[in-house]
């Protein structure tokens, strides 16, 4: 078989501009092979060269006192949570391949956010997940193939973390119009590690062997990484060959054998194949040792016959390896590779010339500096529309809906009710660690081996993000900690997604710009670094862009175990609080949304200083042990967090606001930011209340728990009550009934 | 000083639940629980022995099917036969029921979903060493986590397991009450666990080892593990 | 060889994802669908032809003889 | 009229289960195997004859033509 010759289509076709291909042609000093035109082609897609991102990126936050590796530098940064101990984390993007097949898709990207984690050294312990897809309200084809789209994808999560035995203990799901077509399925994994278990993806040591250990290589996938880069268009159906599967059994052996692997002193450098697969994992690995790699495709395992050097350089088949092997250690990958049951193979060595070198054979098919490929990829620096702040709610507009319907309908919006049927399909309690449950605000799991207590959040409002990018982001990192000291939790670092549309777009452009700006500023007030996320760009569908979505993870460590708060009320005679404000800003909230129909106005307003005092005054409280149960306002604002605190119990509350000025709906649905509902003990309210009162942070007596199973609110002279089992009723039955009817 | 109770917990390739059913066991004192690899062919010195949760080889064909072609199996049959105990759990019940070491099988939940939840079991027979210290009638908190815990049998083997009192722990509600709503599977008779005619050997879809730490959800699965203690201690006793 | 190995649930066993698969395909629109039951197929090409080997191996691995039948039909 | 459809894993594509299983069949004594793959077999008992609508049905339904092909077998 003869390669095809280079002509401008074809480089057009691989995704190069014209300048580009300048660019490889100075490079190289001469045209390159077919298989270097590939490889130049996902190098530098955006998916692996952040060619459009990188320089927003770098105003991140990466630094501080316990980070261990940086952002960028490895697969996944390494924080420090004590007594030598770490936790690598990171969350990953499959957005595009879970709009072609959703099941695959969505298991991939749990498979390939788990290898990053392993190949960090650390043993994953958990996951999260974050999923964006159009209504599934309806009997539209479009809603029909939302909800085809939603049980894929969750099922796939399910299969792939089911069976790797991870638990997936937090995450979260919203329904909106601009996801049609174009889902969002972003993956966490957090893994941990002793310090002197961190292990690198670098080639090092002139002459080591280099080994390729995992499943054999077939066609899968193929130039996903470029695919990833592109609009999802009608004839991005005819890719569909390129979709990869998952076999999450063959990764639970690999994580185990490479895990054993690296419990010897016989590894040199690992790195998983992911995106770009062998070529990216090469390139990458030399370049970060200032070495270079030489490999023979005919030695690399490989499923089908007759591929091609092209195809198998270029191929994404999943659980795979490079490791780097100290010269003379070979028997070891050996035995524990057999051990396991799994194909290994050493393929080439670590060479000194920076080149990235692949024979065919005798042949060299590729020959090329790895730096050029790994770091020098192109840079771009966007044009960013001006952005014209939204003009506030006009509030008489907006016709005032009885709180008494307007709550259930709340409830019953998909992105606001109960995701229970999300993950009762997920094992969240494998690994006996998750002390609390999804359901509440942040999860909380105990990393038994090290005696650790850790908490986990996502979040993300894109509706905030759509209406001011910046606001949107910053809120987004703000709630994602008001999460975690709920559970009564201090962060200690964030990874996030960018999922944005396609950044030629000047308004798009913008949007990324100003999210990064929002969540460094939100980290820079919190502390916490960034420690590495993921960008995936041009999610689109031909309805236009989707809304902008940062997603931001959280990890947090909680000192003692009874520190550990959730959101459910305890116990009749309980009294409540509101930290923080009544609030009265209605607009982009999701009353506006869901009852209204209306996408619309400023997003609330934050100011950090606030936000963190209100969180240390919690904090402060759950270690007295004066907080018997604490719960954020998010979609929906104090009514619905005050109902979600009720379900799960037999209890009912009875709320007093006492605002008289203000129009009901305003008051009980607005999302006002820094709020958060807790209860105490009656015994323990004045030592609770003097407490507060020494922090400054404004907060108010709000009503008591009460036996009676019912919720009733006051505001002036209005009142309203339900009972407590229609309420979680219509959040519970809410996205069941749509999926199973 | 010697353990009371030594446990092999038998790790085939994609057993996942291997090590916290070790830290379960070894959260009792006088246990030790070693974890024994599914290439090993003897079982000699172990008081007990337990299969774990998890996709032994994916289950992608059928669950338990190719594990009990495992070569420790042949040790465990011999095991069983010696009257040692040997508990199954999720994956580990599976797969004593597709090695015939105990009746019936284990179909797709009727739902089609996964399902992983806290529910409540009910305690049908206290006179086996895997239930000795629960009452009758008692309930317990226990998770599960799984897409095919259908228990399935013929109605022949059906009336006999029922009639041998085989079958340990039923799917009930939070007051005891065996319903259809309780069910989460389509297990016929509401089972979640059976035991061997001769009593020493138990499957059982739910998780006992998730509910032995109270921060961790509970610690109503520590009845089965310490019914096993004694169990061996008073056989060592004689 | 080149070897089908088939597996259907046995007719007394309720099978809840063909029932489910049924109202589907009603719901596609096919009218007057009885039944619908569904198993595996099994597809195996293997050197030699050690037909006795192969039933074994359909009954003891790919099946489950408590719930399930099998056929096996030899292609070439 | 009674059908069977049968739906298999693409050639390109990975199969695990297969791979899985076939790994198992040589473990338990069969030489020389080559390639395993499984797929599912749906028996189909209707009312009436629309062949045109089961084709549909077997396309867009019972496989998943991203990652499968289906063929469709009228028994009867
Ligand atoms: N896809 C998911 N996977 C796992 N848990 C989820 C998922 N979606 C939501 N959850 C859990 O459901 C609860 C409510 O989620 P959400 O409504 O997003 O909370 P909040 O508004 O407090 O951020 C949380 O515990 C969350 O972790
Ligand atoms: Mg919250």
């Amino acid at each position: 078989m003869s390669n095809p010759a280079i002509t401008p289509e074809l480089i057009a076709k691989h995704g190069l501009s014209p300048e580009e291909y300048e660019k490889v042609l100075s490079i190289l000093g001469r045209e390159p092979s077919f298989e270097e035109l590939g490889v130049f082609s996902v190098m530098w897609s955006e998916h692996c060269s952040y060619k459009n991102s990188r320089p927003e990126l770098r105003k991140f936050p990466t630094t501080g006192p316990s980070v261990l590796v940086k952002a960028g530098e490895e697969n996944a940064g390494v924080i420090d949570i004590g007594d030598g101990w770490a936790v690598a984390f990171k969350i990953e993007s499959h957005n595009h391949p879970s709009a072609v097949e959703p099941f695959q898709g969505a298991a991939t990207g749990v498979g390939g956010i788990i290898r990053d984690i392993f190949t960090m050294g650390a043993r994953p312990v958990f996951l999260m997940d974050s999923l964006r897809f159009g209504s599934i309200e309806g009997d539209s084809e479009q809603a029909k193939t939302n909800r085809r789209l939603f049980a894929g994808v969750v099922a796939g999560i399910a299969h792939y973390g089911n069976c790797i035995g991870l638990p997936t203990i937090a995450g979260e799901v919203y329904f909106d119009e601009s996801y049609s077509g174009n889902p969002l399925v972003n993956a966490f994994c957090l893994g941990i590690l002793r310090h002197d278990q961190i292990a690198r993806g670098a080639a090092e040591g002139i002459g080591n062997p280099v080994f390729y250990v995992g499943a054999e290589t077939g066609r899968d996938g193929l130039a996903g990484a470029a695919f990833a880069s592109r609009e999802l268009t009608e004839e991005s159906k005819a890719d569909r060959p390129a979709v990869q599967v998952g076999d999450p059994f063959r990764e639970k052996l690999l994580l185990e054998a490479c895990l054993e692997l690296l419990a010897t002193d016989a590894v040199a450098g690992i790195q998983d194949m992911g995106a770009a697969g062998l070529t990216c994992s090469t390139c990458e690995t030399a370049s970060r040792g200032g070495t270079g790699v030489e490999i023979d495709i005919q030695l690399v395992p490989q499923r089908a016959k007759g591929q091609t050097p092209y195809e198998v350089l270029l191929s994404e088949s999943q659980e795979r390896m490079l490791v780097i092997v100290k010269k003379g250690r070979e028997d070891v990958v050996k035995r524990i590779f057999e051990k396991w049951d799994l194909p290994y193979a050493e393929i080439g060595k670590v060479t000194d010339d920076g080149m990235m070198r692949v024979r065919n054979g005798n042949d060299v098919v590729v020959n090329v500096p790895a730096r050029s490929l790994a770091d020098d990829g192109p840079l771009y620096s966007r044009e960013a529309a001006p952005f014209t702040p939204p003009a506030p709610l006009d509030l008489s507009s907006v016709p005032q809906a009885d709180p008494t319907t307007a709550l259930p309908q709340l409830l019953a919006h998909p992105s606001i009710a109960s995701k229970r049927w999300v993950w009762r399909q997920y094992d969240h309690m494998v690994r006996t660690g998750t002390a609390v449950l999804p359901g509440s605000d942040a999860a909380v799991f105990i990393v038994r081996e090290a005696n650790k207590i850790l908490a986990a959040a996502t979040d993300c409002n894109a509706i905030y993000c759509k209406l001011d990018p910046s606001v949107g982001a910053r809120i987004a990192v703000a709630e994602c900690a008001r999460n975690l000291a709920c559970s009564g939790a201090v962060p200690i670092g964030v990874t996030d997604n960018l999922n944005f549309g396609n950044p030629h777009k000047p308004e798009n452009f913008y949007q990324l710009r100003a999210a990064v700006e929002g969540i460094s500023e939100g980290c820079r007030a919190f502390g916490v670094p960034v420690t590495g996320g993921n960008v995936s760009l041009y999610n689109e569908s031909p309805a236009g862009a989707i809304d902008p979505t940062p997603t931001i993870s959280m990890v947090g460590t909680i000192a003692d175990a009874a520190h550990i708060t959730t959101q459910a009320f305890k116990e009749a005679g309980d009294q409540i609080y509101l930290l923080g404000e009544i609030g009265s800003e209605l607009g982009a909230s999701h009353y506006l949304l869901a009852i209204h129909g209306r996408k619309e106005g400023a997003p609330p307003s934050l100011d950090f200083d606030k936000e963190i005092a209100i969180h240390y005054a919690l904090l402060g409280v759950i270690r007295k042990g004066l907080v018997r149960s604490a719960h954020d306002c998010s979609e929906g604002g104090l009514a619905v967090a005050i109902a979600e605190s009720t379900f799960g119990t037999n209890l009912g509350a009875s709320i007093d606001l006492g605002v008289t000025d203000q129009r009901p709906d305003v008051v009980l649905f607005n999302e006002t930011q820094g709020r958060i509902v807790i209860s105490a003990k009656a015994s323990d309210a004045a030592a609770l209340e003097k407490e507060l009162s020494a922090t400054g942070v404004p907060f108010c007596k709000i009503g008591e728990v009460t036996a009676q199973a019912e919720l009733s609110i006051k505001t002036g002279a209005n009142s309203y009550s339900w009972t407590v089992a229609s309420l979680n009723e219509t959040f519970e039955r809410a996205i069941p009934v749509l999926m199973e009817g | 000083m010697a353990p009371i109770m030594k446990v092999a917990v038998i790790q085939f390739p994609g057993s996942n639940c291997d090590t916290d059913c070790q830290a379960a066991l070894l959260s009792f004192p006088g246990v030790d629980a070693e974890i024994v690899w599914h290439k090993e062919t003897s079982l000699a010195g172990y008081d007990a022995v337990v299969l774990p949760g998890g996709f032994s080889y994916g289950d992608y064909l059928r669950c338990g099917s190719i594990a009990r072609f495992s070569p420790i199996m042949g040790a465990v049959r011999a095991a069983a036969d010696a009257g040692v105990l040997v508990l199954g759990i999720c994956n580990g019940f599976q797969i004593l029921c597709e090695a015939g070491l105990l009746p019936g099988t284990l179909l797709r939940n009727n739902g089609l979903l996964f399902r992983c939840e806290h529910l409540h079991l009910r305690v049908e027979n206290t006179d086996t060493p895997f239930t000795s210290v629960l009452h009758k009638g008692q309930v317990l908190d226990i998770p599960i986590a799984h897409g095919e815990g259908n228990y399935f049998a013929d109605p022949e083997t059906l009336a006999q397991i029922e009639a041998n009192g085989q079958v340990l722990v039923r799917y009930c509600d939070a007051s005891g009450n065996v319903t259809p709503e309780a069910n989460p599977n389509g297990s016929l008779g509401n089972i979640a666990g059976i035991c061997s005619h001769g009593r020493n050997v138990f499957g059982l879809m739910p998780h006992p080892e998730r509910v032995c730490d109270p921060l961790l959800g509970g610690s109503e699965g520590r009845g089965i593990f310490q019914s096993m203690i004694e169990a061996v201690a008073q056989a060592k006793a004689k | 060889m080149k070897a089908v190995v088939t597996v259907m649930p046995k007719p007394a066993i309720l099978d809840p994802a063909g029932v489910a698969t049924g109202r589907a395909m009603e719901h596609l629109g096919l009218k007057g669908v009885r039944s619908v039951r569904i198993g595996k197929s099994i597809e195996i090409e293997v050197d030699g032809a050690d037909e006795k080997k192969l039933h074994e191996i359909a009954h003891d691995l790919l099946s489950n003889p408590v719930v399930e039948d099998y056929k096996l039909d030899i292609l070439s």
